[in-house]
């Protein structure tokens, strides 16, 4: 066997690049989350460590990485260290089939959509193990409401996904990205803008962020499913959070905003560039929106996200199906 | 609808906010302009002569003072020399009420700033004006005696290095009180 | 005002200058009227303000102080709870914010009120329950006569000389300690 | 729930088990607080849930008791004006007002004109600051961060405004039996002409931010309605009570100082749930900017502290008195009974919070953990003044 397979060696750099990226991502997340809060409540964020703070989610790791990691009397071992290794696991598997750029992706698998989808429904399983097992009584709460959230969201995000694929043809993410052209009238979210409203809004459900971020409650549940999580399980949830977001974010421009279609700038520059605009709008709508009340959350979802979901996709069916016969 | 429009209002406020200036005064690096007013703890006003106070020792201070956090310790009249006691004998015998010559200036004044709630009761209180706020906020110390000052004692040590800062005066004056 | 007390048996009625006290109307009242004085008064859309008990000679004097909402006046009741054995009908059960005054006071002063439907320290520590820090010593303890507005009395029972100062006539009672007509 | 010999003995401590001895079967005990982010300062309440619903609920009180009322006994009535600035820190200048005005009805002693004026200038700036504190602590409870920087950033300014006369920042005791201590000198009346028109422009940025927005509106519309029957049941008097449309402002309902002088209108809503109090407030901050402006021109010249005013050695005369004061949180009464001695026979101070929190546990029967945050959030909630 003298040479290595191409497919092998192609997978082998794509997990690395995968691995590098999300920590990195965290980090760079965590800083332009400090630092975009702290501007808009007029105080500058993070500037001690290193030029304007830059320095300081390293030390937050450091630290977070340093400290002791103690589980309360009558937690469940197994489950309670689980948790935390079940949160950040499958969100690597999701940044396989991203197309960053033109073939560029870590994976080419013509079901890209399928495995986001169904590995995206795993991390609920951890905010639920972390909740039950940390024997605490707002850990409890805080997982029963992560179940309830998750599950609900879950389906209005895969009726708008489908509305796209319908219009694409395929569930191959770089299919859905060629049928889309370089300029933004020639978009997904053009042809779709209902579609895009509902995805942004239950991926902000789903990766319990901004308006909907019930289960980690501060004011009521003093930090819900991770109250008991020290050190690096808490830091482990932190960066589950972030790389959750990147990913929504990430299928979000593939789908609706043309993945690396753009007029002048190359490809992938393209594909980060939307990105970071969602990740803003996320993290704007986080420091702007008060809470939404856990019933409130399950109305918004069931009475108004799926009936719409599901009228938008009989919708583009409707279409796709004439525009066959035209 | 209007609703949903509510909350594009809201993301419009904090981008207005997010691009204009920051407020906060980075401490330790700028000077923070609004402390003039502050009253920062308590200091024995100097006479005239620099390093003697224009206290009197009469007591009303400590006794109007919510939690007694301040102590006058009186100047014990110095030992009559033999002239002066011979002149103290002739002025009773001759019945006039002797000049007190001891001092007013008080030997010590003890002051506790840990009790101290800064009601500024005690400066109102004294008949002679005798006791004003330093205005510094900058005071730390690392136990509880950084805090018990004698005034006498700082006014002295004030006097002695002129120009000091008011605040630094305290740790030169920590007496044995 | 005193229309809502007839037929309770008070002991005394008078009115209060509200300029210098505060109060418009204060009587005092025997503890087996309490309760029903606190109906009549519900029914007037009186609102609570507060509970407190002050330590005198005769006893404990429990003040209620009473509002209107409409027509304010401050409405004073007396109770007298004696040092020996101080325990009072509770009126919780009507006015439900008394609960925790009622309480507060038991906290401070020791007064039981009987009917009370959550009886337990409520600002002072279950283990230090007993230490009653508002209770005075004998000799500190002042008459009530002394200290409380006598105002212009409209009604008062023979049997009453809590408030009886020596010359009934003027209103003011003269100072100085003059013999307490028991 | 891992069932685990070492948790069974750990049942809860005094309060937690007399609240569990009439706990229905299967519901959990949960202690929202004394440490609980959501609680303003120390309070604890001890919640009975079935699921996510609250079905019964007792505040437990005292960690932050500090028995201000004994020492009010041992220390003359000029030596307890500090205290009252640490009873509610929220509040103080009213609190001040409240026991000096009860010393001075006793003692029978006049205030003169202008000392009137700075203590209902003084007093309505503290107003608007308990007020952005609440305004922001309540929307830290509802899950936003960002509002609470705000309402600091105005609130700073009337921090810095009030601490030229008074020297302090929060814990004041400014006001003396006759008077207040210090006169507002020009820099300090300049700053606030400067504050006024600066606030006006800010109160529509609330308004869009927060007020409008639709998540809060349903966060806080029609949860923990309460009643005027329950008002008058417990007590509850401010805005709590305005918000549920009983018209009662003491400035008005007891005209005390120089109140009859100045116009402006108490506001009441019949809304009687966490909205209307939440209007109410929003507006009485405009009704004190107003009173601020006309007090600033009224006031005359001359002096600040009565002739002859009474030395901290001074004895209160015979006599007793109650002198009540809208404050931010309602009506605080001090009632000040005297026997001529050195010390104030004694004193009670009544604290608006404590009558406003003890209908929590009727109003939040029934509803959601998230809606019990809101409504104790809607209460405006100083512990300190409740523990006394």
């Amino acid at each position: 066997m003298s040479a290595i397979p191409a497919e092998l060696l192609h997978i082998i750099i794509g997990l690395v690049a995968v691995a590098a990226s999300v920590g990195l991502i965290g980090l760079v997340m965590v800083w332009v989350e400090r630092k975009v809060a702290g501007h808009i409540q007029r105080r500058p964020g993070p500037y001690e460590v290193g030029p304007s703070g830059v320095l300081q989610p390293l030390c937050d790791a450091l630290k977070l990485v340093g400290k002791q990691l103690f589980m309360p009397t009558g937690a469940d071992p197994i489950l309670f260290w689980l948790a935390p290794v079940l949160a950040f696991l499958p969100v690597l598997l999701l940044f396989l089939p991203l197309p960053v750029g033109d073939g560029l992706m870590a994976l080419d698998v013509n079901l890209g959509l399928l495995l986001i989808l169904a590995f995206s429904g795993l991390a609920v399983l951890s905010v639920l193990l972390a909740g039950w097992a940390s024997n605490n009584k707002y850990g409890l709460l805080g997982a029963a409401r992560a179940v309830a959230q998750s599950v609900a969201y879950e389906i209005p995000l895969l009726l708008s996904v489908l509305a796209v694929s319908f219009v694409a043809g395929s569930l191959d993410l770089a299919q859905v990205v060629k049928g889309q052209g370089t300029w933004p009238w020639n978009w997904n979210i053009m042809t779709q803008p209902l579609a895009f409203i509902i995805y942004f809004v239950s991926a902000l459900g789903e990766t319990n962020r901004a308006p909907f971020d019930l289960p980690e409650a501060e004011s009521e549940l003093t930090a819900g499913f991770h109250t008991e999580y020290s050190g690096m399980g808490f830091g482990m949830f932190f960066l589950a959070e972030y790389a959750n977001m990147v990913v929504v974010c990430s299928v979000a421009t593939a789908l609706f905003l043309g993945g690396w279609h753009g007029p002048v700038l190359p490809g992938p520059l393209w594909f980060v560039l939307k990105v970071s605009a969602l990740m803003l709008l996320m993290v704007f709508a986080r420091w702007t929106y008060p809470r939404v009340r856990f019933d409130q959350l399950l109305v918004i979802n069931w009475k108004w996200l799926l009936p719409l979901a599901v009228a938008n996709l009989l919708l583009t069916a409707f279409f796709v199906k004439l525009a066959q016969f035209a | 609808m209007s609703d949903l429009w509510s909350l594009m209002v809201g993301l419009r406020v904090t981008k207005d906010y997010f691009l204009e200036p920051q407020v906060t005064v980075r401490y330790p690096w700028v000077e923070v302009n609004n402390i003039a007013s502050f009253k920062g703890h308590l200091e024995l006003v100097s006479a005239k002569a620099p390093g003697k106070p224009k206290c009197i020792s009469c007591g009303m201070c400590a006794l109007a003072c919510p939690s007694n956090c301040l102590t006058v310790v009186k100047r014990k009249a110095p030992k009559p020399t033999p002239e002066e006691e011979q002149a103290l004998a002739e002025a009773k015998a001759k019945g006039e009420k002797p000049k007190d010559k001891t001092p007013k200036d008080p030997e010590k004044f003890l002051y506790d700033y840990t009790l101290c709630s800064l009601c500024g009761t005690c400066m109102e209180n004294c008949p002679v004006g005798a006791l004003s706020f330093t205005g510094s906020p900058y005071l730390a110390g690392y136990s509880r005696d950084d805090f018990h000052f004698d005034l006498v004692q700082v006014l002295k040590n004030q006097a002695g290095l002129e120009g000091m800062d008011a605040s630094v005066a305290p740790e030169a004056g920590k007496s044995e009180a | 005002m005193e229309a809502l007390f007839t037929g309770l048996g008070a002991l005394y009625l008078a009115k209060c200058d509200a300029a210098k006290t505060g109060q418009a109307f204060q009587a005092f009242l025997p503890a087996g009227s309490l309760v029903r004085a606190a109906e009549r008064l519900l029914k007037a859309n009186y609102y609570i303000e507060d509970i407190c008990a002050v330590d005198c000679v005769e006893g404990f004097i429990v003040v209620y102080h009473f509002d209107h909402f409409e027509a304010p006046g401050r409405l004073t009741l007396r109770v007298l709870a004696p040092h020996a054995a101080p325990t009072l009908p509770s009126i919780a059960n009507i006015f439900d914010g008394a609960e925790w005054h009622e309480r507060e006071t038991r906290d401070f002063h020791g007064v039981v009120f009987e009917g009370n439907p959550n009886l337990i320290p409520l600002l002072i520590d279950p283990e230090m329950a007993d230490c009653f820090p508002l209770r005075k010593e004998e000799k500190a303890r002042a008459k009530a006569k002394d200290m409380l507005e006598a105002g212009e009395v409209i009604y008062c029972h023979p049997s009453f000389t809590l408030m009886t100062p020596d010359a009934p006539a003027e209103v003011k009672e003269s100072s100085g300690d003059q013999p307490a007509t028991a | 729930m891992t069932t685990n010999p070492i948790i069974d003995h750990l049942a809860g401590d005094f309060y937690t088990q007399n609240f569990a001895k009439t706990a229905g079967e299967g519901n959990l005990i949960l202690n929202l607080g004394p440490q609980h982010p959501s609680t303003h300062g120390v309070l604890r309440v001890v919640v009975e849930l079935d699921g996510e619903y609250i079905m019964r609920a007792e505040p437990v009180l005292g960690y932050l008791h500090r028995m201000h009322e004994k020492m009010a006994e041992v220390k003359t009535a000029a030596q307890f004006i500090p205290n009252m600035g640490r009873v509610d820190y929220g509040h103080a200048l009213g609190w001040n007002w409240a026991f000096v005005g009860a010393a001075e009805k006793v003692g029978g002693i006049e205030v003169p004109e202008r000392a009137e004026y700075i203590r209902v200038i003084t007093c309505e700036l503290n107003r608007i600051a308990s007020h952005l504190l609440w305004w922001g602590a309540y929307l830290l409870d509802l899950g936003a961060f960002t509002p609470i920087m705000y309402a600091f950033d105005d609130r700073e300014k009337i921090l810095d405004i009030l601490q030229i006369p008074t020297g302090s920042r929060l814990t004041y005791s400014y006001f003396r039996i006759g008077g207040v201590a210090q006169d507002l000198n020009a820099e300090c009346i300049r700053l606030i002409q400067e504050f006024i028109p600066w606030f006006r422009a800010r109160l529509p940025m609330y308004k869009d931010l927060v007020s409008d927005n639709i998540i809060l509106r349903k966060r806080i519309e029609n949860i923990g309605v309460i009643e005027q029957e329950t008002c008058r049941r417990f007590g509850a008097t401010g805005p709590v009570a305005r918000g549920s449309g009983i018209n009662y402002d003491v400035r008005r309902a007891v005209p005390y100082s120089v109140y009859p002088k100045l116009d402006f209108e108490v506001p009441t809503s019949d809304l009687k749930c966490a909205r209307g109090r939440y209007d109410v407030r929003m507006i009485e901050m405009e009704q004190s900017l107003r009173i601020i402006e006309q007090a600033l021109e009224m006031m005359p010249e001359g002096e600040i502290l009565i002739k002859g005013a009474p030395k901290p050695s001074w004895k209160v005369p015979k006599g007793e008195g109650y002198f009540a004061v809208e404050g931010a949180r309602g009506k605080i009464g001090a009632y000040v009974v005297s026997d001529g001695g050195k010390n104030i026979y004694r004193t009670k101070l009544r604290a608006p919070g404590f009558c406003n929190l003890s209908l929590f546990a009727e109003v939040s029967k029934g509803t959601i953990l998230a809606d019990a945050v809101a409504i104790l959030g809607s209460l405006d909630l100083i512990i300190p003044e409740i523990d006394r």
